[in-house]
């Protein structure tokens, strides 16, 4: 199977999609000619053409608005926010509009709509280039919001956004776009949203995550393995809504979880994983439910010493496991 | 008589007197809603009085068939014209099952219906301005011939999303009329309050598209300024903002007291221009509304209203659980 | 001591606070004469003039914006969101504005707006005049977020979100306005943000909540303790950041922890109450961590019985107060 | 000699050579930026090149103790002329704890200092034009004598944001100035394709308030621009939109590579315009920049530049915890 990095999964799901399904369009600041700031869309204008590959005003409450409208027209409209800090001034699009067509009008009109945007840190991006933003969302029925791991997640996952009939937002980690390789097949597959996996099979502490820090506590679990620690690893890959199943499963497997997100703690999708684990496997523990976030400070700051104090990583992960583990 | 203008337009006499019977059933399906909620029997009305003309004169220079309108809240005018029925309308008032906007789960005034090409509206304002301008991205993405039409208040021309909306449309040449219900009043803020500059359509330059200002009491004006509006867009010469002047002759809403924040007569002296009475005057001038005419159109819109409201009152709300449906696909 | 109604809390506070301080004004749709569409700021127009009641154009990132550029540049803002649910064009300035201001100037720049605005259900509001929006911002650090639940906390927690050198959202319970009543002193007083309050004190189980929900609780245990069943109840108060040691000490209490919220279940603010706690009182509970919250649809019907369906009510808390307790 | 046009405009042969230095600093930093960048010493650069004329032309017409600024990221001119220092920015490029903007915890191009009356920014863009509204009704609320100055992208005055201050200050008159740097591209998506107007300053009238577009490579006519929108604001006439026309030199930032989308002879081209240069020929052509003033300057202004990267490179970072601090009050 080919090796692809996460971004290259991003870019061929696209041109797959589009190549299947001419209602998909792309629109976005800087998606054309320039190919994304990140290059996510490079080479589709040229194949696609300028009409299939918009490139929009620097408006993101218009991207995501009129690519409301489309979908709700007939079109499956793929809009990228150039960074996920930057959608903000489409909450209200994307929270009052996308997620609440379908249920306002009682199954009349959908919005057949796929948000990707690029997030997290590590880059130094600053506060404002950072940031995870998915709790923002994360309380609004009718969204879906996907947060891959794996390029071939990616894959997989973005197909299954383009095509679903729901608004899914579509969160890629942009320092996993070019660090994060692995085998995607050239074959046609999806991978169906609202699924977490396990990532690990394990026995002794169970750690639930999604994008990156998946990344990080596989290498952590490699290095615990060592000294005899199996660890069980589910990638949550949907955080909302989350796959209650699934993770009460894991919960239950080992008793002991590790809930790790490189967001901020208070108020993160970690939270509602531990109230259901807290709700469903009270019998089931052998420990109190630990958090592995980033502090609450409003965002990942520039200065690199900053970032890293910030930013978790392998040997936080590590940390926190050994702990729970020992308890 | 009086010089005849809707011949000049293209419009038969049967064209204005549907189109007056259609402001009139607006007019009457209102005014059946306030009885309603002042009888305690539903819990909320937000009307289109004073802006009948400009919503139905709209309407009917759009094609039914094709063209995708994005109307807002007081659009009962645009929504009858594109083939809502007062049952229909009267079924949201009272929140019932069969209601074709949304089963009962909007408030009135938040009209949608994919068969008649309403696209599903919500409460924040303006959101529904980009939506149009998307239709008509996609309209054109399909190939179709076809425009979208998007209403909004003065006040809400205001908001970021008029803004972001007109100028997409306006760079890329979209399809679409802005038609901007001008009624001098946001709830209580007067439009100089709101606005600074002497017309809307005064920010049309600022898109690079065609703005118009037109008497929004006079059907015929807003029905030439909106049918000029679409072939211009249809022939691909892009966006157009209309803007309709006219009064909102009711308190914002049937939760509003208008008394505390503008006088009795400003609000008499308005009804004197109110466009359901003019365009009566108008066509009994040129001949085409005689009295039997008028009180036969009188007369089909009351039993119209009646017979709707006996209709909706007695219809069934939604199960409960109903609820629980539609959240994503099923 | 005078009684008064939620919503004459509020006004009382902004009238106090007014002739107290002039760098305090008030900015919002239809504030001015119209004394605002529930009345809070009825009076003040006459009382302060139109340049410190400021009807604004219908724009509410901009009331945002210009309360953070105002408030920056040494005034005391407090916009008014005419409607809870219409604060979602504003989230732009909220979140990467305000929150983020002291933090990223390293304390140079300081942004002291309250954000008022009403919330909650049970009004006939439908889809949009229903919501409960804190969960949108409640991870976002550099924000408070308060939502008291009656006369008393209104006026006092409402003075101090204007005196505090820090942007606090101030939701108020559009249903508690006129229904809710209670001793109001005249005197000046505060209520400090960022703490809960034991508003009963009880044996067997806890009840964790804010806003209306807190009368709902404290009616169902009213019932219950016929029955014998000693409910206590702690009341947020504050819902962002939470007061992590008062929820400790009222779950460690009774061991039975009812967490309850009208907003939706998933992603809502009780989930970050519920982690909490089973990080912290892993050796105290006796019951897994229960909550009761709104189903996971998009907003509140508007139809009378879907509406019902929707909201909680003091019959469904005391059902699941009682069922916890039987536990 | 030419016509002598800063003496008409009530500058001095200081002002116009204090001018210059300034224009000359900022661009000196910049490219210095890039040179550590490009040597991997700093992580990212954002630009003023090309833009210099107009912002220090602006900031110079302001009343640097009473006004106050919300400038956007590639505004160095303005924030050089309100009295940060080379030192300063060279801080903030290298993240060091004392740069006054920040403390390092901000990206370079996020300007902010409550002594220089430079409002703190953000990356979002046109977050500020609210804020720079904002100041002026406080300072007005407060009974000062003062305007505010924001400045923008033309890409990014199709925001929201931008719509609603600028309707906002129009509505209550504000002394607010905004100017839209008008620099042909937004990234890499060229200006026809963000605006449909002929001029970003069309937007003016929407707003009831003055436009005009202006040579944004003359620092003179920009100087000319901003005192009179300035006296107007002081008068009581409101608000006014000025538009820069200028072209941005280098890629977007650090990050950018402008060749996938746009030919170099285009850039090329620009450069004849550069204001830096055109400025000095002006001020040569009336003989108040000499030879030996020119080198002087040069020499001033590397001789900063150097030290103030020495300083920068040398300085500390701030403690990995102090990244707790200053959420909230403390
Ligand atoms: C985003 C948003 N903010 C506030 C409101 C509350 N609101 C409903 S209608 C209205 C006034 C609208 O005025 P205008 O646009 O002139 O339309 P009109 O009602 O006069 O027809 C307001 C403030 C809303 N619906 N949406
Ligand atoms: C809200 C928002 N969306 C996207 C971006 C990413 N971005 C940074 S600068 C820029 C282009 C700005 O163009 P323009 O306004 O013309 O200013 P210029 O950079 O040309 O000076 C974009 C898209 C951003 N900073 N903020
Ligand atoms: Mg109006
Ligand atoms: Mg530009």
């Amino acid at each position: 199977m080919p090796v692809r990095s996460y971004i290259e999964a991003v870019t061929l799901a696209l041109h797959e999609e589009m190549q299947r399904d001419d209602k998909i369009f792309i629109l976005g600041e800087d998606v054309g000619v320039r190919g994304g700031v990140f290059r996510a869309t490079t080479g589709l204008y040229e194949k696609f053409g300028e009409a299939r590959v918009i490139d929009t005003p620097l408006t993101e409450s218009a991207i995501a608005g009129v690519g409301i409208g489309a979908a709700m027209y007939g079109m499956r409209p793929v809009a990228e926010m150039q960074f996920a800090d930057f959608i903000l001034p489409a909450v209200n699009q994307i929270v009052s509009e996308a997620a609440k067509i379908r249920y306002r009008s009682n199954n009349d009109w959908t919005v057949p709509i796929t948000i990707r945007a690029p997030y997290g840190g590590g880059v130094h991006g600053a506060l404002y280039h950072s940031q995870s933003i998915e709790a923002i969302f994360a309380s609004q029925p009718g969204l879906k919001i996907v947060m891959p791991s794996t390029p071939y997640d990616v894959k997989g996952l973005l197909k299954a956004a383009i095509r679903s009939d729901d608004p899914v937002l579509f969160f890629e980690h942009k320092r996993a776009y070019r660090l994060i390789k692995g085998e995607v097949p050239d074959e046609d597959y999806t991978v169906p949203i609202g699924k977490a996996e396990v990532k690990r099979e394990g026995e002794d502490v169970t750690v639930m995550t999604y994008g990156l820090a998946v990344h990080f506590a596989l290498q952590a679990a490699e290095k615990l393995a060592e000294e005899g620690i199996s660890a069980h690893i589910l990638d949550l890959r949907t955080v909302y809504p989350l796959d209650k199943e699934a993770i009460i499963e894991a919960a239950a497997k080992t008793g002991k979880v590790l809930l790790v997100t490189e967001d901020n703690k208070e108020g993160g999708i970690i939270g509602e994983v531990a109230a259901i684990i807290a709700e469903h496997c009270f019998f089931d523990l052998d420990a109190p439910i630990q958090r592995l976030a980033g502090p609450d400070i409003p965002a990942m700051p520039y200065a690199p010493p900053l970032e890293k104090f910030f930013m978790i990583n392998p040997e936080k992960v590590e940390h926190a496991m050994r702990e729970l583990a020992e308890f | 008589m009086s010089e005849n203008r809707h011949q000049a337009l293209g419009l038969t006499d049967e064209d204005v007197l549907n189109m007056y019977e259609t402001m009139l059933l607006a007019r009457k399906v209102d005014e059946r809603m306030w009885k309603l909620n002042r009888a305690g029997k539903i819990p909320f009305v937000i009307s289109c009085q004073g802006q009948e003309a400009a919503q139905v004169g709209a309407a009917y220079a759009l094609n039914r068939e094709k063209d995708v309108v994005a109307p807002y809240y007081r659009d009962i005018g645009v929504v009858l014209t594109f083939g809502m029925t007062a049952q229909d309308l009267m079924l949201s008032g009272f929140a019932k099952a069969e209601d074709p906007n949304s089963g009962g789960r909007q408030m009135p005034g938040h009209f949608g219906s994919k068969a008649l090409r309403i696209l599903t509206q919500s409460s924040p304002v303006t959101t529904q301005v980009a939506h149009a301008v998307g239709a008509a991205l996609a309209g054109r993405l399909k190939g179709e011939e076809m425009v979208t039409f998007t209403t909004f208040g003065e006040g809400s021309s205001n908001q970021g999303d008029f803004h972001e909306s007109a100028n997409f449309a306006g760079v890329h040449k979209l399809p679409v009329i802005f038609m901007c219900e001008n009624n001098q009043y946001a709830i209580s803020v007067p439009v100089q309050k709101q606005l600074a500059c002497e017309r809307v359509s005064d920010r049309a330059i600022g898109y690079g598209m065609f703005g118009e200002t037109v008497d929004g009491n006079d059907p015929l004006a807003v029905y030439a300024a909106i049918k000029k509006a679409r072939e211009r867009a249809i022939r691909g010469e892009g966006p157009s903002l209309i803007e309709t002047i006219s009064y909102r002759l009711t308190p914002h809403s049937s939760d509003d007291d208008d008394r505390s924040y503008r006088a009795a007569d400003e609000v008499e002296e308005a009804k004197k221009r109110d466009g359901v009475f003019t365009f009566a005057s108008y066509l009994e001038s040129v001949g085409v509304l005689t009295e039997g005419k008028s009180s036969e159109i009188v007369e089909r819109c009351e039993k119209c209203v009646d017979e709707a409201t006996e209709y909706a009152e007695a219809a069934p709300y939604a199960e409960p659980e109903s609820a629980l449906h539609y959240v994503y696909e099923e």
